[in-house]
């Protein structure tokens, strides 16, 4: 199968995730869309161990750790996320600039 | 004795930070105790001075009292240290201007007080100034150059006059960004000379530096950024009227008498032995830049109704002729400057000395306020006359050899650089001695022989005191000295200046004169 | 064959994804991030790397999305539908658009011909087991002591005292 | 300051010929006017005459040690023609390989000579001033500055080199701006010395760069080197040329030549025993006497430059004359004459007659110095200047008046006087030169018998208008009387002189003063005709004087100022017009005069002037708009602008975070544009 | 596999003592909360010790994944210290603020400084991207530390955000580079890419990837626009970790993989570095002068001193290894002397904004009258930063202008030469304000021991450093690691 498909869906993913984080108000989308970038980025890694790894398996061993650090982050940023809309009860990306200038 | 020999200027210049350091550590109450240190380490200091003229070999051009220790291995810059015939008179003057300085100090604090402060600075500015004049390594000479702008920024952003905070800053500014490109011409020099070195002495010798011609003058132009800034010469000479009408007295006194001489002697210390042949590129734009100078300042004393920004405004005049006399790049033309520059430390520190005074009392510089004086104040006026007919370059007293040496020298330059240019750069200089004499004999005639405004008339004011005699007698006596007996000086500076022609053409110069003579 | 079933798999996360960044419904945002990361399961197996697919499975699809589901249901986000902010898309559409439109190009080029041989004939799990805790214990190391403090540090952030 | 020179002595060079007896010491002479100078300053206030004995003192021992010199220095010339002078120097610095500079004196018979002058004059003038003064306002600083005149003049008589001269000549310019300022509480007084400075000193400027040219032609300052190099072809004849011009012009500024004269009129504002020293003995013939020591240059070069010299003088000398005839005030026609008295000198020099012209300087001192001591002891008894007060003082002033008069028939020279004996000397060496077929000789000789008419002229004027017809002065204020001894014993003296002071030059076997100074060959035969010629003149001059101004009733102001356009006219026909002597009359010799006057005040004088008000303009425009608008402004903007970009700049930080986001893509891609296009 | 247990030593020891910090700090009364101060400087300090007695040494252990070389010791060293500082500072500003938590404070920073430690000897892009995610995670809880405040709730979700976007990129580049050299070891993959021709398109976007992330880290432009606002809104303590040790780790990981790994690619990464580094030290400068508030300033100024970091890189070249170990030499002098100035401005900056003081920068106006010492320490930072004699910033400019010079990026050098010239007037505006202008509050401005003995120790490095600049050179004078 060519490696050229699966980086199409990659980059594809990935600018998606990009347009999330750019374009969604609410910080739990946000999280969401960058959930899907790093997922391309291991669907990367999986492709690349396949062609170039060769008979050792770093690729998957990168992707293995970025799902856990990805899980990890994500963890502190809902925290963030509860401790925002404890304190000014609110979620929207837009309201929360007070620190400016 | 073999320590002066050895350590001699070291002790010199450092003396003073010591000074400093001690006056810092001493509780806040004791304003005596504090006069007396810095009196003692710049008397020291002065005492050394004189003690390593007296054993200098005047007729010996090379370098004398050298000292060369390692300082920073990792980019070979060292503490390399030693004076000669060009250098020795700037340091006495130094160290004697700052001595009287302190001993004017003793009665004449500026405004906001702070004793403890003030003094320690002026130490600290006395090191740097004195440590440039004796650095023999580019990087040393750099960090006393940029050591002198901590402590006159706030000199004269503590203890000046109105908006001193806009005169301090543009000052450390403009110095600094003239200084910036100074480094990139070091930093050029280190990597171009071939056993790459920082050290003056080797960088001037045979084959160190090999350079494609534009490289050079590229690297001599950033050096001459630098140190025309400090000079000041005409158009970098903006900060210098700011900064003398806003800095306190000594400050100025400092400032005009020691701190200016680092530019120039940047030029025939660094610029000129170690890149000979942009400085025969370069010499005819100094030379119409000094012209401009020099009439350019007595045009600007004209326009002056501030005594005292006047006489800033007459030193940007006086060193055009001190920088004239360099641009011309002959034996003559050296000695010249060096004279000039020390005639106008003696003479401009003493105006400024004056002017503080007279502020002191009449509490303002302008003319019409202070018209009158001769009738108030008669000793004050004399002075003042005699000050300003000595800087307008009357013969018999010392402003008048650098004048007519710079312009001697720049009548018969260098073999090989443009005649029409320095021909007609001594006659501009020419012209600008009548202007001169013009601007200072009509400021006597307002201030001194003006009829006295009503405000004043009222106030007594005190003559010269004894303390004042005390800190001006020695500047007098050598403005006097200095015009009857110039061999004080030229002996010293002979030899070592005709050296420097020789490295700058080559033994060119050399047969040159002779055959011609 | 495998190639077909890719096809298809990444069409549907493809567009999966894109309802859920478009999405009004934050439910059905989650949702359609279920879809997604499921594809993304399939085409890991289909990939030969078994091992993966099953974390992608149990970790993503168990616990992040449930985590999400949480932060939503915390943050009382309204169920129905949200305004989608107007100005901001016309900034983020195109940023997308011109990244998208140069990077796939360039890595067409590059890595243009180039297959990924799917025959693994050892078991995945076991190779990839010796070559973590052989090659990669360092980071296994510092993985663990990460996810402590980001568990002590989510705990500390988000507990009500 | 002694042991300076003591010290410098012992190791000085030894130069020229062989020296011994009072020359040797010459050097002490000027020592002594300074350190007179010094004492009085210091000293003076507390001495009962205010510091006057000290100089008095310094005075006699110079005119005495003056005199020696001039014995011996006579004796040596008795002894063999050749000699020429004595020279001792040490050097004072060397600024250079091969450059030094010498601090030396040298004595010849032309120095010699001046010695007696200024040594003479100098004794008289401190003689009289210690009365005149007393009483005025600081008398100490007044004498002191009188020493250091003294001193100064006596150094550039002496100097041995030209630098040495310059410092000696700056001194004079220096003590003539103090003494001329004395009165400084009144404004135009301290005007009048500061333009006395700077008009000099603008001579002064073309002297140094004369002194420049020829110490690079010939690599020393010293005259003796200079001359003999510039005699035997050593030096260029082109650069020689050069060199003389510039030379001529410090004498120019010095001698108040014309176009530099318009100071001394002006001078006339210090006292009078000021003008008489430094205003009509010493200080203005300076620059006569420079043309004189470096005429070896002046005759080598090229023809056009004695013949600049000769068309100066005789420019000036008529100009001057002319304005004598108008003036109020006394001392200013004496000023004017002074003036064209020093232009007949110029001019002699021009035509090559070098020894009339120093023997003409010799003469006019006894009887200029003469003249202004007198009037300052009019002027004293009138309290006023100007002559319309005075009148019919001859009975009231008699022995001032007897003097008076002798000094103006020396000045107008009539036979038996000073003035006449070196004046047709003068006027013998012009007509040699004219009939040698120099046309600049022509001009001169030509000018110096209008000249000699025209003074004539003014001296009769001079004459009746004060000491003789109806007392002008109001008798309540006014009670004309003599003057104390102090200042009448001077005026004998230099009276005795003005009469027998030329018999040392008469032409034919008596004749001593062609031996001491002269150039080349000895002395230009006596003249009867051109005698005759120019005393013939002179009673005509003096007759038409005194008709007109003794006898009939002039209003001398009325017409200047009705026809000052038509003046003006008159004026431009006037330059065009060469035919100088056509038609003489009366009213139109007195609007000629006139005029002149008004071109002095208007032309020449505002010129002056003017260069005053431009250079102050340009000063307030380099200043305000250059320094202060274009590089200072261009500075604060640069600081400005940078500060407000910084505040632009600052408002992108909006605390959007999507914002930020979308920022930093953007950043991103204009950075790969930068790189795309700067492919370092 | 050889695992050389002593090179780990440091690393082992400190997330010992963190978790020790960590479990303790449950068990102490509220009162007695100084004690995991205490404990954690005590560990930090062992931690030094292990770092110091692997000074000298060159280790590889754990298949050249971990690498303890002269350059990484050096770092550890500066991490260490620097935290040590950090601690001070933290301490009395705990004290003052009451509500933070003690444990869960040095903990998070502790974790953080492990992070560093192991990005120093890490050479492999999995270790790197590990050690990074292992510095921001705490980081992210120290920005929103104190839970009350919206303000540092908002630094926190801004840190964070960025910070994880970043991440996400930066992994894209690491695994296109992955798909190009077909290693994550820095030595193989310098390996692989040596000589290839075909990769100049690919590798160039790559790079950009990889830079996003680093960037990031280093708050170069356009990656800064969180630095602001999350210094104003953390505790001005985190401000200061994330500044120093943050940064500088950034510089860290910047630096191996740039010269380690795509040292061949240096012709297409130079003009990026070259221009991100001028645009970076201008735009810091020039918001700098506007700022009003005394951390905002020092924000931008960090910028700024970036900037003055990655300008050397824009001259490095792929073959003269010469002219690479001059520029590593001089941005590893800068980061020296840059830990020491910058944490003394912090920390001069957080003893001043307690009691009687103030945030603004007029609040600084006649600060000398009223305190000093304070005075005088903080003016001697801010003069170091802007390069001045006395103190150690001259001599780290003059290397770093040293680098450019030689290697020909004379338009760099004078570009830094107007900024110096720009920056100095917002450093001497703040100097100029505590010693010329005069205030009516005249209360002196207290310092509490510990806080002061922080700032007396960094003043004394950098004035010593200032005159004898030779310390921090033969430090910094064979970390090279090529």
């Amino acid at each position: 199968m060519p490696l050229n498909w699966v980086l199409v869906l990659t980059t594809f993913l990935f600018c998606v995730g990009v347009y999330g984080v750019l374009a969604r108000r609410n910080a739990v989308i946000v999280l969401m869309s960058i959930e899907i970038m790093l997922n391309a980025v291991n669907l990367n890694f999986i492709a690349f161990n396949g062609v170039v790894g060769g008979e050792r398996l770093i690729g998957q061993v990168f992707a293995l750790f970025v799902i856990a650090i990805a899980a990890a982050e994500l963890g502190i940023g809902l925290a963030i996320v509860l401790l925002i809309y404890r304190n000014s009860f609110t979620v929207s990306l837009d309201e929360v600039n007070l620190l400016r200038w | 004795m073999n320590l002066v020999d050895e350590w001699g200027i070291t002790l010199a210049v450092f003396l003073p930070l010591l000074g400093a350091l001690a006056i810092a550590l001493t509780p806040k109450g004791t304003e005596g105790i504090q006069k007396l240190l810095a009196l003692g380490s710049t008397g020291a200091a002065l005492v050394i001075g004189l003690m390593v003229a007296f054993a200098f070999e005047h007729g010996e051009p090379g370098l004398q009292f050298e000292k060369n220790l390692q300082w920073i291995p990792s980019i070979d810059a060292n503490y390399h240290v030693g004076i000669d015939g060009i250098s020795l008179p700037l340091i006495v003057l130094s160290l004697l201007v700052t001595f009287l300085c302190i001993v004017y100090a003793y009665r004449h604090i500026p405004e906001p007080g702070n004793t403890k402060a003030f003094l320690a600075l002026i130490l600290l500015l006395e090191t740097g100034m004195n440590g440039s004049f004796i650095a023999l390594d580019l990087i040393l000479f750099f960090v006393f150059w940029e050591l002198v702008l901590v402590p006159m920024y706030f000199l004269i952003g503590i203890w000046g006059g109105e908006n001193r905070q806009y005169a301090a800053i543009k000052f450390f500014l403009y110095t600094l960004f003239g200084s910036v490109f100074m480094l990139l011409g070091f930093l050029a020099l280190y990597f171009q000379s071939d056993p790459h070195t920082f050290d003056m002495v080797r960088l001037q010798g045979a084959g160190v530096l090999n350079l494609p011609i534009g490289l050079a003058n590229l690297i001599f132009a950033g050096l001459a950024l630098g140190f025309a800034v400090k000079v000041p010469m005409w158009p970098f000479h903006t900060w210098l009227p700011d900064a003398h009408t806003q800095a306190p007295t000594i400050g100025s006194v400092l400032l005009a008498a020691v701190m200016l001489k680092m530019g120039t002697y940047g030029f025939m210390r660094i610029a000129i032995p170690i890149l000979p042949e942009p400085a025969q590129v370069f010499a005819p734009l100094i030379a119409i830049l000094a012209a401009i100078a020099i009439v350019y300042g007595a045009l600007c004393c004209l326009a002056q109704t501030n005594l005292k920004r006047m006489i800033a405004f007459s030193s940007v005049g006086h060193m055009g002729f001190v920088m004239l006399g360099i641009a011309t790049l002959t034996p003559e033309g050296f000695n010249a400057a060096v004279f000039g520059m020390v005639a106008h430390g003696v003479v401009t520190g003493m105006l400024f000395f004056l002017a503080g005074s007279i502020k002191e009392r009449y509490h303002s510089y302008e003319m019409p306020e202070l018209a009158g004086m001769g009738l108030k104040i008669p000793r004050m006026a004399g002075l003042l006359a005699f000050c300003a007919i000595a800087s307008l370059g009357l013969p018999g007293l010392a402003g008048f050899w650098g004048e007519v040496m710079a312009l001697l020298s720049s009548y018969r330059p260098l073999e090989g650089l443009n005649l029409t240019v320095f021909r007609s750069a001594m006659v501009v200089g020419g012209i600008g001695t009548v202007l001169t004499a013009g601007y200072f004999l009509w400021m006597l005639q307002r201030v001194n022989m003006g009829k006295a405004s009503e405000a004043s008339l009222k106030h007594r004011y005190a003559d010269v005191e004894r303390l004042e005699y005390a800190a001006w007698v020695p500047l007098l006596a050598l403005i006097l000295v200095l015009g009857l007996y110039p061999r004080l000086i030229m002996d010293t500076t002979t030899s070592s200046v005709t050296r420097l022609t020789e490295t700058v053409a080559g033994e060119r110069a050399e047969v040159a004169q002779a055959a011609e003579r | 064959m495998q190639g077909l079933v890719f096809l298809i798999v990444a069409a549907v996360s493809g567009i999966a994804a894109v309802r859920l960044v478009t999405n009004k419904n934050l439910v059905h945002a989650a949702l359609y991030l279920v879809v997604t990361l499921l594809g993304m399961a399939i085409i890991f197996l289909l990939l030969t790397a078994e091992f993966v697919a099953w974390v992608q499975v149990l970790i993503y699809v168990g616990a992040v999305i449930v985590l999400l589901l949480f932060g939503l249901m915390l943050t009382r986000a309204q169920i129905g539908k949200t305004a989608l902010d107007r100005q901001q898309r016309w900034v983020a559409g195109p940023v997308a658009l011109v990244l998208f439109a140069v990077t796939t190009p360039v890595l067409w080029r590059f890595f243009d011909g180039r297959t990924i041989n799917l025959e693994r004939q050892t078991g995945n799990t076991a190779d990839l087991g010796t070559e973590i805790f052989t090659n990669f214990v360092l980071p296994f190391e510092i993985a663990s002591v990460l996810l402590l403090a980001a568990l002590v540090g989510a705990v500390f952030l988000a507990k009500r005292d | 300051m002694v042991s300076l020179l003591a010290t410098a002595a012992e190791h000085g060079t030894e130069t020229a010929a062989s020296g011994g007896g009072a020359m040797e010491l010459a050097w002490v002479i000027p020592v002594i006017a300074m350190v007179s100078a010094a004492l009085i300053w210091a000293i003076g206030k507390r001495l009962p005459m205010r510091g006057a004995e000290i100089g008095v003192a310094a005075m006699i021992a110079v005119f005495i040690g003056g005199l020696l010199v001039f014995f011996d220095a006579i004796a040596h010339i008795n002894a063999d023609a050749e000699w020429h002078g004595f020279e001792k120097a040490v050097t004072w610095m060397n600024f250079g390989p091969g450059s030094t500079v010498e601090l030396g004196y040298m004595v010849d018979g032309l120095a010699a000579v001046m010695m007696v002058i200024v040594g003479f004059v100098a004794l008289m003038v401190h003689i009289y001033a210690a009365s005149y003064m007393k009483g005025e306002v600081r008398v100490t600083h007044f004498f002191a500055t009188l020493s250091l005149f003294t001193g100064s003049m006596l150094t550039v008589v002496l100097a041995n080199n030209l630098l040495m001269m310059l410092v000696g000549w700056e001194g004079m310019g220096l003590s003539s701006y103090l003494l001329i300022g004395h009165w400084w509480e009144k404004h135009e007084n301290s005007s009048a010395a500061i333009k006395a400075f700077l008009t000099t000193r603008v001579g002064d400027i073309g002297f140094m760069f004369g002194i420049f040219v020829l110490f690079w032609a010939a690599g020393s300052f010293n005259v003796a080197h200079i001359n003999e190099l510039a005699a035997d072809g050593g030096i260029a004849r082109g650069t020689l040329t050069v060199a003389a011009l510039l030379l001529f012009c410090g004498a120019v500024g010095k001698s108040a030549q014309f176009p530099l004269h318009t100071w001394l009129p002006d001078a006339m504002a210090g006292p009078t025993p000021v003008s008489a020293l430094i205003h009509a003995a010493t200080m203005v013939v300076a620059g006569v006497y420079l043309v004189a020591r470096m005429f070896p240059v002046f005759d080598n070069a090229f023809d056009v430059a004695l013949d600049v010299v000769a068309v100066i003088g005789s420019i000036t000398t008529v100009i001057a004359a002319l304005l004598a005839l108008v003036q109020q005030d006394l001392k200013r026609v004496l000023a004017y004459s002074t003036i064209s008295q020093l232009a007949y000198m110029i001019a002699g020099l021009g035509v090559g007659a070098y020894t009339a012209s120093v023997f003409h300087i010799w003469t006019h001192a006894w009887f200029k110095a003469l003249l202004f001591l007198a009037a300052g002891s009019v002027i004293h008894a009138v309290h006023s200047n100007n002559m319309t007060d005075m009148g019919g003082l001859f009975r009231k002033m008699p022995i001032t008046s007897i003097t008076y008069i002798v000094g103006g028939l020396a000045l107008a020279a009539f036979p038996p006087f000073a003035g006449f004996w070196s004046k047709d000397e003068l006027v013998v060496g012009a007509y040699e030169a004219a009939t040698a077929g120099s046309r600049a000789g022509t001009l001169t000789l030509v000018a110096m018998l209008l000249t000699a008419f025209l003074t004539a002229c003014y001296v009769a004027r001079m004459l009746a208008l004060t000491f003789f017809g109806k007392p002008r002065y109001d008798p309540e204020h006014v009670h004309p009387h003599e003057s104390p001894k102090l200042m009448t014993y001077p005026l004998i003296a230099l009276a005795a002189l003005a009469v027998a002071g030329g018999w040392v030059g008469i032409p034919g076997e008596m004749n001593q003063f062609g031996r001491w100074v002269h150039y080349g060959d000895e002395h230009a035969a006596f003249n009867p005709m051109i005698a005759i010629l120019s005393t013939g003149l002179a009673l005509a001059g003096f007759a038409a004087g005194w008709a007109i101004f003794r006898m009939g009733k002039v209003k001398i102001d009325v017409r200047k100022t009705a026809l000052a356009p038509f003046y003006r006219l008159l004026l431009n026909r006037y330059y065009l017009d060469d035919i100088y002597f056509k038609g003489i009359v009366r009213p139109v010799r007195d609007r000629l005069s006139a005029a002149a006057y008004w071109i002095n005040q208007k032309v020449l004088d505002g010129a002056v002037n003017a260069a005053g008000m431009v250079a102050v303009a340009s000063g307030r425009f380099a200043y305000r708009d250059v320094d202060q608008g274009l590089i200072d402004g261009l500075v604060n903007n640069l600081a400005r602008l940078t500060g407000r970009t910084g505040d632009k700049l600052k408002f992108w930080q909006t605390g959007n975070m999507q914002r930020y986001a979308a920022a930093m893509f953007l950043g991103v891609a204009t950075l790969v544009g930068a790189f795309v296009f700067f492919r370092i | 596999m050889d695992v050389n247990l002593t090179a780990l030593l440091p690393e082992i020891i400190l997330a010992v003592v963190a978790c020790g910090v960590m479990t303790i700090d449950l068990f102490l009364p509220k009162e007695r909360r100084g004690a995991a101060f205490m404990f954690s400087v005590v560990g930090v300090l062992a931690t030094l010790v292990a770092v110091l007695n692997l000074y000298g040494q060159n280790i590889t252990t754990l298949g050249g994944m971990f690498v303890v070389d002269r350059f990484a010791v050096i770092f550890k060293i500066v991490f260490c210290v620097a935290a040590l500082l950090v601690f001070a500072v933290s301490h009395a500003y705990l004290k003052e603020d009451g509500e933070i938590p003690h444990g869960e404070y040095f903990t998070m920073m502790m974790f953080a400084l492990l992070g560093m430690l192991t990005i120093a000897s890490s050479r492999d892009l999995i270790a790197i991207f590990v050690s990074i995610e292992m510095i921001s995670i705490p980081s992210f809880v120290l920005a929103g530390i104190r839970k009350h405040d919206i303000r540092s709730n908002e630094a926190a979700l801004k840190f964070f955000l960025f910070g994880v976007l970043s991440t996400a990129l930066m992994l894209f580049g690491m695994s296109l580079f992955y798909g190009i050299a077909g290693a994550t070891n820095l030595a193989d993959i310098s390996e692989n890419l040596a000589g290839r021709t075909d990769i100049e398109e690919v590798s160039l976007l790559a790079i950009l990837f990889l830079i996003v992330g680093f960037g990031f880290k280093v708050s170069a432009f356009p990656f800064q626009w969180w630095v602001p606002d999350t210094y104003e809104g953390a505790p001005i303590p985190v401000a200061a970790f994330l500044s120093v040790a943050s940064k500088t780790a950034g510089f860290v990981g910047l630096f191996q993989v740039m010269f380690l790994a795509l040292g061949s690619l240096a012709g297409t990464w130079r003009p990026m570095f070259g221009i991100i580094g001028v645009v970076t030290m201008t735009f810091g400068n020039l918001v700098a002068l506007q700022q009003k508030q005394i951390v905002r300033l020092l924000a931008y100024s960090s910028i700024a001193q970036a900037g003055y970091m990655l300008v050397p890189l824009g001259v490095a070249s792929a073959t003269n290894t010469e002219l690479n170990t001059t520029i590593v030499f001089a941005v590893v002098a800068y980061l020296l002397v840059y830990a020491f100035m910058e944490t003394g401005a912090f920390a001069s900056a957080t003893a001043f904004s307690r009691r009687g003081g103030g945030y603004m920068v007029d609040d600084y106006a006649g600060m000398f009258a009223r305190s000093p010492v304070l005075a005088l320490a903080m003016s001697a930072f801010l003069l170091s930063l802007a390069g001045i004699f006395p103190f150690a910033g001259w001599w780290a400019k003059l290397v770093v202008f040293q680098a450019l010079i030689e290697g020909g990026g004379l338009w760099l050098a004078i570009a830094m030469g107007i900024n110096t010239v720009v920056a100095l007037f917002f450093y001497s505006a703040v100097v100029k304000r505590m010693f010329f202008d005069r205030s009516e509050v005249t209360t002196a401005v207290t310092l509490p021991p510990v806080l002061a003995g922080a700032i007396g120790i960094a003043a004394l490095v950098v004035v010593v450093g200032g005159v004898l600049p030779d310390l921090f050179g033969r430090l910094a004078q064979n970390s090279h690691f090529f």
